[in-house]
């Protein structure tokens, strides 16, 4: 008990007592409210930075793909509106089905000579050689892929409900590079689907892809009947 | 210290306050639930574009259309199609669960595969199929040289009809071997029927669904009989709520089946005792003049009494009948009432257009030659025949010959050697092959006379009665090459594997399917690539011919087994009068009956083949009735109640031996006169009733499948609890026979005969006929995969084979039998 | 806005005629094959393999010869009330996660996988035992390679969930699909029907819109031959049977002595 | 060694003998919880139950625990709403029983569910008009609330008492009591209800289904009644049980007389009911299914005999005995009495369960029988040790029964 600060800190509280009614003790109060705190800070800590990174993982996609340069003039891909645009690769079958992210035929309907002008920049070199020419898939990661027990009807939505793909997709469709795929190690989710927010907090429809969310645009747009349950599971 | 843990305590309080105010806690309770939702370990089916390949299945010779839609390239799922003549719509369960057998990798084999374990252990090893067909080549070859290529055999499963029948046929004949058996069917049966009593061998062909009275001796119409779907659907016509007049169905049959439950009436004479009953039927017709007499005098022989040549009086049809099958004496033999006998004569005799068919269960055994002469008499006597809804008469369906066949010194040496089963001498004049006496003939002598066996398309071991002695007799085989997919038990008791496609992943053809009263050719495809490395069986023969070389080489000049299939087809479109389309709402027993003389719907060749391969089917609906001076290619020219083909048979005999010893050996018990016509001869073999009081007959359902293909674990489900439990099956036995045998439901018993021993449980229903032990077939595999393997028990371990006479094929319904409670 | 999607008033319902029904067991392998029901070792524990429509054999219970055997088809009846008028079936109402539902544009009772517990209320609630609970995990061993044949239009079970027939509800999205890919919002009546129905060798499934005249449903259960499963229960379900025997009619429901109706015609 | 930690003034036995006593209970601890890492680790298909019986053994422990639990509410109820003083000798050990009873229902019914992970969906998907879903909302709530009346028994122990914030907060909590046993309470009421709502509702299954009041099926009243009828008679066995096995007296009679008396009224009350009930089930449910009344007791084991037991020789006769008051103040028959009734009330629900579930209602179903595998009796009996053990630690480590000073004074 003689260390200089203690004195100090004694003189210090014994100088504060004053000011507090005698039946508190202020030495004990103060020690349990720092102790108190540090735990509340360190769990604030740990819940929103900590396990964030622990528990999505990080995974880049094979090649970058540029949207924006396809669905630009000069592409050639033709289209009135933007959604026309991005069905021009990402397209319905004859049966109504959506064929999802392209297949390499799709591209090389476009891209069918790996000596071609179209491929300046080294990753469309390497496009050209690794895929195209061999006619390999590409093995992308999508990014709003739902899970199995989900259902979802492309054209019902874009052809018969008028929905634009941005709604859903954001402005995914004009990126000229494609984000990292995080994925929930736990639930193998994409980080899309939950939202890039642990919070929940969403300021965007494209900021979620939850049933809830969905339910909500029915209810909005007058589709209560779409709220039913095998409308959206299988 | 007390101070620190305290402190901690504080710590820890802090903590837990905090951290419900960040996501943790409740975004992990969400993704664990999550977690639950997307098991790794539950699978998950890859999404894709789906497209639909239609083709036929040919599970079974019933020829049923399919569709098979398609993820990719990965089948999802078998589906009946409406564009399809044989079956508008539906399937078997059998052929909805094709996919478990295609994709089911344990009960397949991977590649060809040559032996190395001991003989049936199914230890074998993955060989190229090159070297496979340099071993088999290799083998066949020494034989020639060593100048016995009889000592090659095959025992083949294919329809005597389908172009793979005639390949493996031709390719014994090139090699120089008449030892080429076929797998007993009912077809043999019928078109020996039609051969004597018709002069055409061809196959029976029923105008179903414009009949309006079914006599069906045992057929089991529900159970998979003939071509399923074709049946199933006509059964659905006759019973359609909205249908003018129905159909009137009787089953004559000792089990209450689903086809007995359901028929209209339902006639339980002994078993064994149908040709009586027929006869007794035959005998109230023509006594109650329900006969079409101008048929019966213009276009029948040996209705009345004759005089032959040598001017010796022979008795005829009608003097026998009325004779000896009054409804009181067929009473005393079938155990029936005399007068039901009566009456169902007249529902029959009344009828417009009354169809008495044969084949029992699903018509994959074969049947009683005097049996089915006595139930096609029926079909005679009131002139129901080529005529529609009624028998029709057809020539052989128009596929051309393969190009004749080069056979060298050595084959030619081979081939007129005696085939080892005895068919067609003067024992058994009118049958094509006999596989038990095959089998017998391996296992009587001391060394067996077949050195390389090839097994096509069958699984005899499992199939055939007394499983046994065949399973003996295969084991004397020195070596067994077996072409099946499937790992069924023949083929683990081979020694070099061969494996064919599935037939989702081959081409092949299926010809005439049984009891369809229209030619059809149907041709399957390769719906997905290959699963495994497998290879269709015809070009894998085409390719070994090859090997062997010489005349052999020669008499297989094709590139591929599809250019077989085409020259055949050739025949089809030169005959001009089929069609490759189909339009549901013109089904094929209207056009048929309505006259249609829709020219072909195709110009070219080319075009036509291309046609069946997409669509999948020929067919013709174009067909002459009557004109019955044309048809009957009978030694009289006409419909033979009295068949002048045995008589000549029995003659010729005669000259070397006695005509009781011919008798004899034709297996008739009666005179030489009744052995010409249809008679019904209790059957010796029954044991002593003392020893063996009771008779066990096989029973056949529609969803299991008891002939050459698996059963898929789909049907597994279907199957009653009180038919299969765990893995025991059950024999159905009458409440009497039970009480006499003290038994209760569930009890475990074993039935013994002189064959062997087995062991069920019982299931006491009113269903069963007194004194009578039933049980299904398809039970008891020892090979495929848990679905299968040790499910049950198979019947064919204990019945006791008898032939029958004339036809000398095997007897599966009068098995003397004990029970011994366990 | 509803009217556009169609959905207004429709009840889709299944008629089984007896009298055609064979008992094959092609409805069974149908339903499986479609809906990726896992198939076990052992499927004659009847207390616990999975068949959305089961097949009951029935008998009239005389002696050999005069013995019948008939069937019941069985899938889940779709019920429409608890038994009193309430508005959910009997499942739905005791249903304790929301995970089964009655849509009241299809009539179809639903039943999602990943919301179940598995609690197995809903199995004490049915009394057409038409509920299946998975008590192992689907059984697909990978050396076997089944799953190939697995279809991504229904979702594999996992273990301890309850699942039941559908009424092949992913047939009409797809055939919605399809229209909306040919530019219509309605389907026509042969564009849906379920797999059993399709695959029914005899014809003996009739599937449609039971509110819809157009139909062929709507007119046969106006038959008089026309009857439903445990009727006085008043669930009333949306599946209704076809039979002119009176033995089989008189099994469909329980009643006291007397009061069973039997039919002017038939036997 | 632990007597610093026992209760002052009191005798107990020695920690050794006392730990060897409870070796039983830590044997069927051990097998339960192998029972039930198998249960959660390979599925519930480790049980014989099936889709016939969906709900099976731990059902019905679950119901019969709670229905014996509900003394803990009502003795509360009386004590300190009601305020008879005297039970105040006897509260402890009824809460502590409660809280036993209500956790290892909980407990058991969480390895019960297929999907124990997706438990919570019960609360936040709740269907409102699920009887289940009011049972767990209840029952989960009131757990909580056996916990905070269970706490300041708890704080009493000696070495606690001695840190002044615990003493502090267990004070604090007694005052305030009364608040809690009036939440229970009502809580009570309602899960107990219905816990027989949720077979009364049954409309598929004649055999439960019961006419009722509004959304409540009689059932849900005669369950309520059922379970305050024996849950203060399980209570009182259990003192009872105690003081055998201490061989001391710990409750002085007056509160076990109450107890009793009110127990015998409201049986007999319930037991009238319970026939008018059934009586209308007989004339009207069963009638209008189409069945009679011996249609459900054909086949099986469950014949009309299980009628007799519960309602007459488990039902009547208990309620006449704790009614006499001759024949309840003798402790023999008091404890004979309690046994009958509390029995009576577990065959009731054990009938509702699995009696329910084995009768086909189609006519071409049939019958199913069921038996338990060890697995399924491993984690019923598993609930029972531990209700022992915590039980006997409450009773060896805090002064659960405020009289047993004065009632035994060491000398």
């Amino acid at each position: 008990m003689e260390k200089p600060d203690e004195k100090l800190g004694e003189g210090f509280l014994s100088s504060l007592n004053d000011f507090v009614p005698p039946w508190l003790d202020l030495r004990s109060t103060l020690s349990t409210g720092f102790f108190l705190l540090a735990g509340f800070i360190a769990a604030l800590v740990v819940g929103w930075i900590l396990f964030p990174m622990i528990l999505y993982s990080k995974q880049p996609q094979p090649i970058n793909f540029n949207h924006a340069v396809h669905i630009d003039e000069e592409s050639g891909i033709e289209g009135e509106t933007e959604t026309e645009k991005c069905l021009y690769c990402h397209e319905f079958r004859e049966d109504g089905s959506f064929a999802g992210i392209p297949k390499i035929d799709k591209c090389i309907e476009c891209h069918d000579d790996p000596e071609s002008s179209i491929g300046e920049t080294l990753e469309e070199k390497e496009f050209l050689q690794n895929y195209v020419a061999e006619e390999k898939e590409v093995s992308w990661f999508s990014y709003y892929r739902q899970p199995d027990c989900v259902y979802f009807s492309h054209i019902a939505h874009v052809n018969m409900g008028k929905q634009e793909c941005f709604v859903c997709h954001g402005d995914h469709g004009k990126s000229e590079k494609i984000p990292v795929y995080q994925q929930n190690r736990l639930t193998g989710y994409s980080i899309n689907i939950w939202g890039k927010r642990l919070s929940g907090w969403k300021t965007n429809t494209w900021d979620r892809m939850k049933m809830d969310d969905c339910a909500e645009c029915h209810t909005k747009t007058g589709h209560e009947e779409n709220n039913a349950c095998f409308v959206c599971h299988k | 210290m007390q101070m620190k843990r305290r402190n901690f305590i504080k710590f820890l309080v802090g903590g837990v306050a905090g951290i419900q105010l960040t996501p943790l806690p409740w975004k992990f309770t969400d993704d664990v639930a999550i977690w639950t939702q997307n098991w790794p370990w539950v699978p998950v089916p890859p999404v894709g574009a789906v497209t639909k390949e239609k083709t036929v299945c040919s599970l079974c010779r019933g020829a049923c259309g399919i569709e098979v839609r398609k993820i990719d390239n990965r089948a999802v799922k078998i589906e009946g199609r409406s564009d399809y003549p044989v079956n508008p719509g539906g399937i078997c369960p059998l052929g909805m669960g094709g996919l478990q057998l295609l994709y089911n990798e344990s009960i397949r084999f991977t590649s060809p595969m040559k032996r190395v374990g001991p003989r049936g252990s199914g230890v074998f090893m993955d060989i190229s199929w090159d070297e496979a067909l340099d071993i088999l080549s290799g083998r066949i070859s020494k034989l020639r040289k060593k100048g016995h290529p009889e000592a090659l055999a095959a025992i083949d499963g294919n329809p005597n009809e389908s172009t793979m029948a005639l390949m493996v046929e031709r390719l014994l004949k090139a090699v120089g071997s008449p030892n080429y058996v076929s797998m007993p069917s009912v077809g043999d049966t019928c078109s020996m029927v039609n051969y004597l009593q018709q002069g055409t061998g061809e196959m029976m062909a029923y105008d179903l669904e414009n009949a309006d009275c079914i006599l069906s001796f045992g057929s089991g119409l529900l159970e998979g009989w003939g071509s399923p779907g074709r049946v199933l659907n006509a059964w659905g016509l006759w019973h359609d709520a909205h249908a003018k007049e129905k159909a009137v169905i009787i089953q004559v049959e000792a089990r209450a089946s689903n086809t007995a439950s359901k028929a209209d009436f339902w006639i339980t004479p002994k078993p064994g005792t149908e040709a009586a009953l027929a006869l007794g039927i035959a005998h109230v017709l023509i006594k109650d003049r329900l006969c079409n007499v101008s048929f019966i005098e213009n276009y029948c022989f040996g209705y009345h009494d004759w005089k032959s040549l040598d001017g010796q009086e022979h008795k005829g049809f009608k003097s026998m009948v009325l004779d000896e099958y009054s409804p009181q004496q067929v009473a005393g033999i079938t155990g029936l009432q005399a007068d039901k006998i009566k009456s169902l004569a007249h529902e029959f005799g009344k009828a417009k257009a009354p169809i008495a068919i044969c084949g029992k269960g699903k018509g994959s055994l074969n049947g009683s030659l005097y049996e089915f002469m006595a139930i096609q008499s029926l079909n005679a006597l009131v002139g129901n025949i080529n005529k529609p809804g009624g028998v029709l008469v057809h020539e052989a369906m128009p596929l051309s010959d393969l190009q004749k066949l080069k056979n060298d010194q050595i084959s030619l040496r081979g081939l007129k050697k005696q085939r080892l089963d005895q068919a067609g001498t003067s024992k058994y004049p009118f049958t094509n092959s006999l596989i038990n006496n095959f089998l017998d003939a391996i296992l009587k002598r001391h060394q067996s006379p077949v050195d390389t066996l090839l097994v096509f398309k069958a699984n005899p071991v499992f199939t055939l009665p007394d499983t046994t002695a065949c399973y003996k007799a295969l084991k004397k085989i020195p070596f067994i090459v077996s072409f099946s997919p499937f790992k069924d038990e023949t083929a683990l008791m081979a020694d070099l594997i061969l494996p064919d496609h599935t037939y989702l992943e081959k081409m092949d053809d299926l010809v005439c399917p049984p009891g369809l009263q229209y030619p059809f050719y149907g041709l399957t495809k390769s719906v997905v690539d290959p699963v495994y490395n497998t290879e269709n069986t015809g070009d894998a023969i085409i390719r070994l011919a090859k090997k062997i070389g010489g005349s052999v080489a020669e008499s297989f000049q094709w590139p591929e087994y599809e250019d077989v299939l085409k020259t055949r087809a050739s025949g089809l479109y030169s005959n001009g009068k089929g069609l490759v389309g189909y339009d549901a709402s013109h089904p094929v027993w209207k056009m048929q009956k309505a006259g249609n003389r829709a020219a072909p719907d195709y110009s070219t060749f080319e075009e036509m083949w291309e046609a069946i391969k997409t669509g999948g089917f020929w067919f013709t609906a174009k067909h002459n009735y009557q004109n019955y001076s044309s048809i009957f290619k009978t030694p009289s020219k006409k419909f033979e109640f009295f068949s002048l083909r045995i008589k000549s048979a029995i003659d010729i005999a005669a000259k070397q031996k006695p005509l009781k010893k011919v008798l004899k050996d034709l297996g008739v018990a009666k005179n030489a006169d009744e052995a010409c016509m249809p008679h019904y001869s209790k059957d010796e073999s029954s044991q002593d009733s003392t020893e063996y009081p009771l008779f066990m007959m096989p029973y056949e359902m529609i969803n299991l499948a008891s002939e050459w293909a698996p059963n898929p674990p789909f049907s597994n489900k279907t199957l009653l609890d009180n038919q299969l439990r765990n893995d025991e099956s059950f024999t159905d036995i009458n409440p009497q026979t039970a009480k006499a045998n003290d038994l209760k439901q569930g009890d475990r018993v074993i039935i013994k005969s002189l064959a062997g021993r087995i062991k069920v449980r019982v299931n006491i229903t009113e269903g069963a006929m007194p004194g009578i032990v039933y049980l299904p077939l398809g039970f008891g595999h020892t090979a495929y995969d848990e679905f299968l393997k040790g499910k049950g028990v198979n019947p064919n371990d204990i019945i006791t084979t008898n032939r029958d006479p004339v036809s000398g094929q095997i007897v599966w319904w009068n098995t003397a039998v004990k029970l011994i409670k366990v | 806005m509803k009217k556009d999607h169609g959905h207004v008033g429709k009840k889709y319902g299944m008629v089984i005629d007896l009298d055609k029904c064979t008992g094959c067991g092609t409805c069974m392998t149908a339903c499986a094959a479609e809906n990726n029901v896992s198939v076990r070792k052992d499927e004659s524990d009847k207390e616990r393999s999975i068949t959305w429509i089961q097949l009951y054999q029935i008998s009239n219970g005389k002696k050999f010869p005069d013995t019948r055997y008939s069937y019941f088809p069985r899938p889940c009846m779709h019920c429409d009330e608890d038994g009193r008028g309430g508005h959910h079936p009997s499942c739905v109402s005791v249903c304790v996660a929301s995970a089964t539902k009655l849509d009241p544009h299809t009539g179809i009772v639903s039943q999602i996988y990943t919301r179940c517990i598995g609690c197995r209320y809903c199995q004490a609630a049915c009394p057409f035992d038409a509920r299946y609970f998975n008590w192992w995990d689907a059984y697909f061993p990978k050396e076997k390679g089944l799953e190939r044949y697995l279809s991504p239009d229904v979702s594999p079970r996992m273990r301890g969930v309850i699942e039941k027939c559908s009424f092949c509800h992913h047939r009409l999205m797809r055939a919605k699909n399809q229209a909306y890919a040919e530019g219509r919002r309605e389907i026509e009546e042969h564009e849906y029907i379920t797999a059993c129905t399709e695959a029914c060798p005899v014809q003996a499934i009739t599937f449609g819109d039971l509110n819809n005249p157009k139909h062929k449903v709507h007119e046969l259960i106006q038959l008089p031959t026309a009857f439903r499963l445990l009727e006085r229960l008043n669930t009333k379900p949306k599946v209704y049977y076809l039979s002119t025997k009176d033995w089989v009619r008189r099994l469909a429901d329980n009643y006291r002595p007397g009061e069973f109706k039997r039919l002017s015609k038939g036997s | 060694m632990d007597s610093p930690i026992l209760p002052e003034g009191v005798k107990r036995c020695s920690l050794t003998t006392f730990l060897i006593l409870l070796l039983p209970c830590f044997a069927l601890l051990a097998w339960g919880g192998l029972s039930a890492v198998l249960c959660l680790w390979k599925g519930l298909n480790q049980t014989n139950m099936s889709n016939v019986f969906a709900f099976a053994l731990w059902i019905v422990f679950d119901l019969a625990v709670i229905a014996l639990g509900a003394g803990a509410f009502f003795t509360g109820f009386l004590t300190y709403i009601i305020d008879r003083k005297e039970l105040k000798n006897i509260i402890n050990a009824a809460v502590i029983i409660g809280f036993i009873c209500y956790s290892g229902a909980m407990a058991m019914l969480g390895i019960d569910i297929g999907q124990p992970i997706r438990g919570w969906f019960i609360y936040w998907h709740a269907n409102i008009h699920s009887m289940l879903v009011e049972v767990s909302f209840c029952i989960g709530c009131y757990l909580i609330v056996l916990i905070i009346e269970f706490v300041p028994i708890i704080f009493e122990n000696r070495k606690l008492n001695e840190i002044k914030p615990i003493r502090l907060i267990g004070h604090n909590l007694h005052e305030i009591m009364a608040v809690f046993a009036a939440t229970g309470a009502f809580l009570s009421f309602f899960h107990q209800g219905s816990l027989g709502g949720m077979f009364g509702v049954l409309y598929g299954r004649p055999f439960a289904a019961r006419e009722g009041f509004y959304i409540w099926p009689w059932t849900f009243f005669l369950f309520i009644l059922s379970a305050i009828a024996c849950g203060p008679c399980f209570t009182i066995l259990c003192t009872k049980l105690t003081e055998f096995i201490s061989g001391k007296k710990l409750v002085p009679d007056n509160a076990i007389q109450t107890l009793a008396k009110i127990s015998g009224w409201l049986l007999s009350f319930y037991i009238v009911l319970k026939i008018i009930d059934t009586l209308g089930w007989i004339y009207g449910v069963v009638p209008r299914a189409g069945m009679t009344f011996m249609d459900f007791y054909r086949e099986g084991p469950y014949g009309v005999w299980l009628v007799v037991c519960e309602i007459l020789i488990c039902g009547v006769i208990p309620a006449v005995m704790l009614m006499i008051p001759r024949i309840r103040q003798n402790g023999t028959w008091l404890v004979v009495a309690g046994i009958l009734n509390c029995t009576g009330i577990v065959i009731n629900r054990f009938v509702f369960i699995v009696v329910t579930l084995a009768i086909p209602v189609m006519p071409f179903d049939r019958f199913w029988s069921y038996v338990p595998t060890w697995q399924e009796w491993g984690i019923g009996l598993a609930v029972l040790g531990y209700g022992v053990l915590v039980y006997a630690l409450s009773y060896r480590y805090l002064p659960v029964f405020p009289k047993e000073k004065e009632l035994n004074i060491i000398t």
